[in-house]
């Protein structure tokens, strides 16, 4: 078995219109740029996106709605230094918007690699964001019940991956990353390093392949942050 | 049936057998996880060029082989809490995360043993409901949620009682989630509420089948012979 | 109202100075979550002798300051994406994990900035109201769990309009969550549902900042003089 | 700030009658058996344990059921070589059992330490385990809804401890160590080693300090299954 594949472009060939797509990063941080400038180069259109943001500047997920691919964001802090893309398309009524509180995004999206149909939080709890959402009393405390997220891709960055899909995440990069590979029908990950089988201690194993279906090696990929102050465009 | 008892303790296969053929439908690169006992012996009967990942519930994916005596390391074990190893591709994690790959449908296989299966699907293989200390582990949370539940097991009890049923008489370890049964005699899916038989080994009847079996087999197209090698 | 205006501005505390009053409350190896922009500065203030242990919600735990301008590193950001550091003690882990240590209770002080609070506790700082983008972050989640909730903000909008109210007229961030207020003309706790007030700088009167509050400001015991360094 | 502590006898010292103790491990793996027999010799008593197993031999949690500190067990296996202790306490009415899927058990304990009172799981759904929960259907599936477990103290074995609470586990120790940390109001850690603040890489910490309480060293610990090859007893 090997999920190593050679190229962003082939690995995201699979993505078909449509799709719920799970995109890692936390703004820029932990981003798949490659991924998702190959997913532009791809094609796919009217895309359910699920990230913590709505991109920045002209490059990345903020690329891909500027494109017009990306028909629903789910999000919990569509803002950024430059969130031009995401702000005209939402007020012109070209892009649907589910807003979603931070830990209640990233617990609805491990629920859905978990087998967790539904869970109760307190955030949101009296709030605008819990309207419509059945809510419960326990030990004297009012709580909402969310639901899982799931997606039928995810589009992961990595530090370290192996042959078998084991994965370790560099510094705060680990964000969203973990949970979503665990959430999608099929994680596509590109990673900075493919090292062999053995070449990640077991104990350090952050995503266990078992989560991962593709691996694709980007060496030296490029950050979100950095392109932006290059005032990069894609494509 | 003690006649056909005496008939079928000479022709059935052995633990070993059932182990073996139920490892010639795993695909390579499944993952897998294999009950306490007699399943895990599943792992050492892949076919060639078949390579399976194997899951233990209490955190250790893709594991090696048993030590040797005496090399034990005890903080690295399985859930049947026998010395494992690890090898270039282990990886380690805490039980939540282990469980998640469970509930989450991550597992393509789970193979367990059983006290019965109802041709519904239903499986009973925690509790003789006789009492005593109950004890259920993992099997609940496996057999709900991994993508295929396969079940190995003799034909028959002890006593020469069936063990695929028309319903089970102890209590559920989980409803509907049973798709294949691998007995000493045959080889039986579950369709849609009913047992089809598959294969059935050369030296037995299907009629004297149906007679050590609880519910109708039902067949569909050709019931190949279940010939494993001597194990 | 201008009149006071003019006058609380030149008295008030700045930005600074009511970071470092917040400060000034937390406990030595407190765990501590300060939200974008404004209560940042609240890591600059603690007292010699008093080390919080910062958390962002984006995944680290324990994390330095920000490195020097040309030093960053993108992948070693907080939850507001500016650049931070590492330094002995940090620790990495994942979203689901992050929030874990919030929803569960374990972050001893959440300080965040409101646009309104009521004297119930409830907080309105994630929408104006008026359209445009919507965005929420960690905000919600912070306020509902975080064992002690406080607030950092100008005692008055821009436009001198209170903004410690007896019910908020903005989209709400949580319920009955805030339980001290540190304004840029006092300090003041919710208890029971009424704004009781502990601190005020000297040069306001009791009447005056009554005349600058929503809702009625509670005397219990003694109210201390607000003075903060120059900052 | 520094939570080490001199000795296994001070850290347990906290523990009152009546608490409710989350003790980690799988079987003998990453049990804490010195923080275990500390609290035999604490003293404290009318104890619910929160545990996978119910002992094994009369070393560890065993040797504490057998000198009648645990009131309530909950567990998902209560079974082991030799489990006489714990069986014979039950079968003689002397200790309550609840038992849980082992999965459920993990989950439930996740979710006390992540502050969700309750989620849906299809484990245990039809049968006898399910009674008198409430169930309900999503998406053409039936689950059964579970509450967190949470305690008010955990024992824990950690391989490395840095002073501010960050661990490493040995292996497949880990297992329910981590979550248990997570779900109890106080948790103490005995640890191999104590290294200083910064010994432990920050991308290889598993358990953050935030959820540790106190830390002891102990150096060499016992493995509960070498103690019972040796057919040890304690006290």
């Amino acid at each position: 078995m090997d999920k190593t594949i050679a190229s962003v472009r082939e690995a995201v060939s699979v993505i078909p219109d449509g799709a719920t797509v799970m995109i890692g990063g936390f703004g820029g941080s932990g981003a798949p740029i490659e991924l998702i400038h190959a997913l532009i180069d791809h094609g796919a259109k009217d895309l359910t996106v699920v990230n913590n943001n709505a991109g920045n500047g002209h490059v990345g997920l903020a690329a891909l709605i500027e494109q017009k691919r990306v028909k629903k964001l789910i999000c919990s802090f569509p803002r950024s230094a430059d969130p031009r893309v995401f702000t005209e398309a939402y007020l012109a009524g070209e892009i649907e918007l589910e807003l979603v509180p931070q830990g209640t995004l990233a617990e609805r999206i491990r629920a859905g690699g978990a087998g967790i149909p539904a869970f109760y939080t307190a955030t949101s709890y009296g709030t605008e964001l819990a309207e419509g959402k059945p809510t419960e009393e326990f030990e004297g405390k009012h709580y909402v019940r969310e639901r899982w997220l799931k997606a039928d891709y995810a589009l992961i960055k990595a530090e370290l991956a192996d042959p078998h899909g084991n994965l370790t995440y560099r510094m705060a990069a680990r964000n969203f990353n973990p949970v979503m590979a665990m959430a999608a029908t099929y994680t596509i990950v590109q990673a900075s390093k493919v090292v062999e089988l053995g070449g990640i201690d077991p104990e350090h194993v952050i995503t266990p392949g078992i989560f991962v279906g593709s691996v694709v090696e980007v060496a030296k990929p490029a950050q979100e942050e950095e392109l932006n102050r290059a005032e990069a465009v894609y494509p | 049936m003690s006649e056909t008892m005496t008939d079928i303790s000479a022709i059935k296969l052995s633990n070993a057998q059932i182990a073996w053929r139920a490892a010639q439908d795993i695909e390579d690169g499944a993952y897998v996880n294999l009950g306490i006992g007699f399943p895990e012996m599943v792992a050492k009967f892949q076919p060639e060029g078949k390579q399976a990942i194997f899951h233990t519930e209490n955190g250790v994916l893709d594991f090696g082989e048993a030590p040797k005596p005496g090399e034990e390391d005890w903080d690295c074990i399985n859930a049947g809490k026998k010395a494992i190893t690890i090898k270039p591709g282990t990886a380690f994690f805490h039980h939540a995360d282990s469980f998640a790959m469970v509930r989450g449908g991550h597992l393509d296989v789970a193979i367990l043993g059983a006290y019965e299966v109802a041709q519904t699907g239903d499986l009973a293989n925690w509790s003789t409901g006789k009492g005593g200390v109950p004890a259920v582990g993992g099997a609940m949370d496996l057999v709900q949620s991994a993508k295929r539940v396969a079940v190995l097991t003799d034909h028959v009890t002890k006593k020469g009682e069936p063990k695929l049923v028309a319903s089970c008489s102890l209590p559920l370890t989980g409803v509907g989630c049973v798709t294949r049964i691998y007995t000493s005699l045959a080889v039986v899916d579950v369709v849609g509420g009913k047992f089809v038989l598959r294969e059935k080994i050369p030296a037995i009847s299907f009629d004297e089948l149906q007679a050590l079996t609880g519910a109708p087999l039902h067949v569909e197209g050709e019931v190949a012979d279940l010939i494993c090698p001597e194990l």
